[in-house]
């Protein structure tokens, strides 16, 4: 995702340009912004309150709509299989609920914390509808339209850190002569890799399989080394960062992975 | 009777004629003649000395309250504006808009509700990563800054919204957005999703993880904090 | 008690019937927000059907006669416009708002990122000579300051910001300006920049001088346009 900007307008920031991306033709699965967006609308399907849901079901699923979107060689964004990978896990939890003496993952609670999630989200674009549709200036009431003051010429100048910064990456642009990289997705990147974790990872306090993040799901035939090198590329530069924690038991043995807590016992971070 | 107030304030029948409370005409014309809300503390500045600048605002609300055009409190200051019932008369004066996509209105809309809040935290409520531009967009239109930096690991940049986002949505600060005590009180805008369940063990739970941070998300920006709370 | 709203708080001559309410409104709304003043024949024809607009007209300027604001004809069509009593009340309105020149912004992040800094490493950073009004420009608004001089050669004066920028800018300190690298990591900014803008990049050529000023002319700001020529 490094490629470099050539025009500032970006195309699918405005609505009616949204189909229009290349981008997000790969990461619009049928319209869905995203894992969480589609786990929602099938959330709902299921006409109950959110906090009721069945997560085993929405798991099942949701795996079922990806098996189909992959029987149908679409090309489906990483984080739709992240999700998956990591929705299949929690099914794996949820139906054989037998902790062993080293993890102490609960399904249960893996799976309370998604339907917060949801419910968080589907709070957000309640409150996103709500402001959009308020009286609005320019739309719904106005201004003064010919105010009548006298300007004084006495200017407060008025700069935000952002002219700031953008001003200094234009004198670099400028000197630099800047080239543009255009990267092809054929490989996951570090820093793909990095942010699907960070993403994935942000809410899980209990120590998880990093095979979860490499599962079927995510490797295809293609695309099996580098997903294979980047996720663990990127698991050891968090856990140096403290932003991850790692264990592993025995060697060879599967690499745990949780988000650190202050609470918890500091994980040995060895590799 | 309520209104006993404003009556006395202006006259009833024009053959009367007192002088109209010069205070209260002065205030009108200022907010009438800036398309801008002016804050109390200006108007206060303005106004001959001794005037009672929350009362005279109050009575001018008052007065307005039916007209065509009402006053009203926006961002953190007060302004004149077209009623919005009569909206659909004004459609001359409407300024094209395009329409924000999805994405950047639910972006715009978490902003606002956890402001501060860092891109990565946006990211994770979301559940997907943010199209780049997005966020450049939105500070371009000039809703949303830079507030400052979160005391954390790697200290990253948070993002809030401004005075012309909330003069655009008629607010009057951040506290006034719709539905955000109940959001507030039901958990639903802490940044970390806390488990729901139990645990047997007595072991700090997951989401303890963020006292310190907790602690920022209150203490440290102090200009956004000052927006919604003064 | 039937205080018909404006009826009761806003007078006028005996006779009127309450109905004429709604298109007082609409009229108050239209004249309000119009950015000119509009003719009688244009106000007809977006006010509802059968709306007597002369006689409207005639109420509405009464009803404000003796107001902060007059309903005025002008040569045009009708406007409001604050009392003429009141003008001196007009003169003293906010500081305006403006933004600073690309160039301005330039040399201020120059300043703020390299401080202390002389003035030639800042025209060597930017590629281009810098016109003395955007140095004063910088300092007279009260972000720059004089730190000290370069123990160099010539003793050139040096550069950096004061309290007043770190305020304008809701930062602690000048270690707390976000990182080009983190910009670019959230997208804000193009990852193109950094290695050209350290310090200790002596060889940075200044020349080619005329072209880039000549482009720089291009996009000052017509204020600065006027303060570099002076």
């Amino acid at each position: 995702m490094m490629e470099s900007r050539n025009n500032k307008q970006q195309p699918d920031l405005w609505e009616e340009d949204v189909r229009q991306s290349p981008e997000m033709l790969v990461v619009d699965v049928d319209g869905f912004e995203g894992p969480l967006d589609l786990l929602l609308d099938l959330a709902r399907a299921q006409k109950v309150d959110l906090a009721k849901i069945s997560v085993l079901a929405l798991a099942e699923q949701y795996l079922l709509f990806i098996e189909r979107h992959r029987t149908l060689k679409l090309e489906l964004a990483g984080d739709y299989l992240v999700m998956a990978a990591w929705l299949a896990y929690l099914k794996s939890r949820l139906l054989l609920p037998e902790p062993t003496e080293d993890d102490d993952t609960i399904g249960e609670e893996l799976a309370a914390a998604l339907a917060v999630r949801l419910q968080r989200l589907e709070a957000m674009r309640k409150a996103s509808s709500l402001l959009m549709n308020r009286d609005r200036l320019g739309r719904d009431i106005f201004a003064r339209g010919e105010p009548e003051i006298r300007i004084e010429r006495k200017s407060a100048y008025q700069a935000t850190l952002y002219d700031l910064l953008s001003a200094y990456a234009r004198l670099g642009r400028r000197s630099a002569q800047s080239v543009v990289h255009v990267t092809k997705r054929a490989v996951w990147s570090l820093g793909e890799a990095r942010e699907a974790l960070l993403r994935m990872m942000g809410d899980v306090a209990e120590w998880t399989p990093m095979t979860v993040f490499l599962s079927p799901y995510l490797v295809t035939a293609q695309i099996r080394r580098t997903v294979m090198a980047s996720g663990f590329g990127a698991s050891l530069e968090l856990a140096r960062e403290g932003k991850l924690e790692l264990r592993q038991s025995w060697t060879f043995g599967p690499l745990m992975i949780r988000t650190p807590a202050s609470g918890h016992d500091r994980g040995a971070t060895n590799g | 009777m309520a209104e006993q107030g404003i009556v006395h304030l202006f006259p009833k029948g024009a053959g009367e004629a007192p002088a109209v409370e010069p205070q209260l005409r002065a205030l009108e014309a200022i907010l009438f003649a800036s398309s801008e809300p002016v804050s109390e503390a200006e108007l206060q500045g303005r106004l001959p000395e001794g005037s009672n600048c929350s009362e005279l605002l109050g009575a001018l609300e008052q007065l307005y309250a039916d007209r065509g055009v009402n006053l009203t409190k926006v961002a953190k200051g007060w302004a004149f504006r077209t009623s919005p019932d009569l909206a659909h008369l004004m459609a001359r004066e409407v300024v094209e808009q395009r329409r924000l996509s999805r994405a950047a209105q639910e972006m715009l809309a978490i902003i606002a509700y956890h402001q501060p809040v860092t891109r990565t935290e946006i990211e994770e409520i979301r559940g997907v990563a943010t199209s780049r531009g997005t966020l450049d967009l939105l500070i371009e239109i000039g809703w949303v800054r830079i507030c400052g930096r979160r005391q954390a690991p790697g200290r990253p940049v948070t993002y809030g919204t401004n005075d012309a986002f909330l003069e655009h949505f008629s607010l009057d600060r951040v506290s006034d957005l719709p539905g955000i005590d109940e959001l507030a009180a039901s958990g639903l805008l802490e940044k970390t999703v806390a488990p729901v369940l139990q645990r047997d063990d007595d072991e700090t739970p997951a989401d303890d993880e963020g006292d310190d941070e907790k602690l920022d998300r209150i203490y440290l920006d102090t200009d956004i904090e000052a927006e919604a709370g003064g």
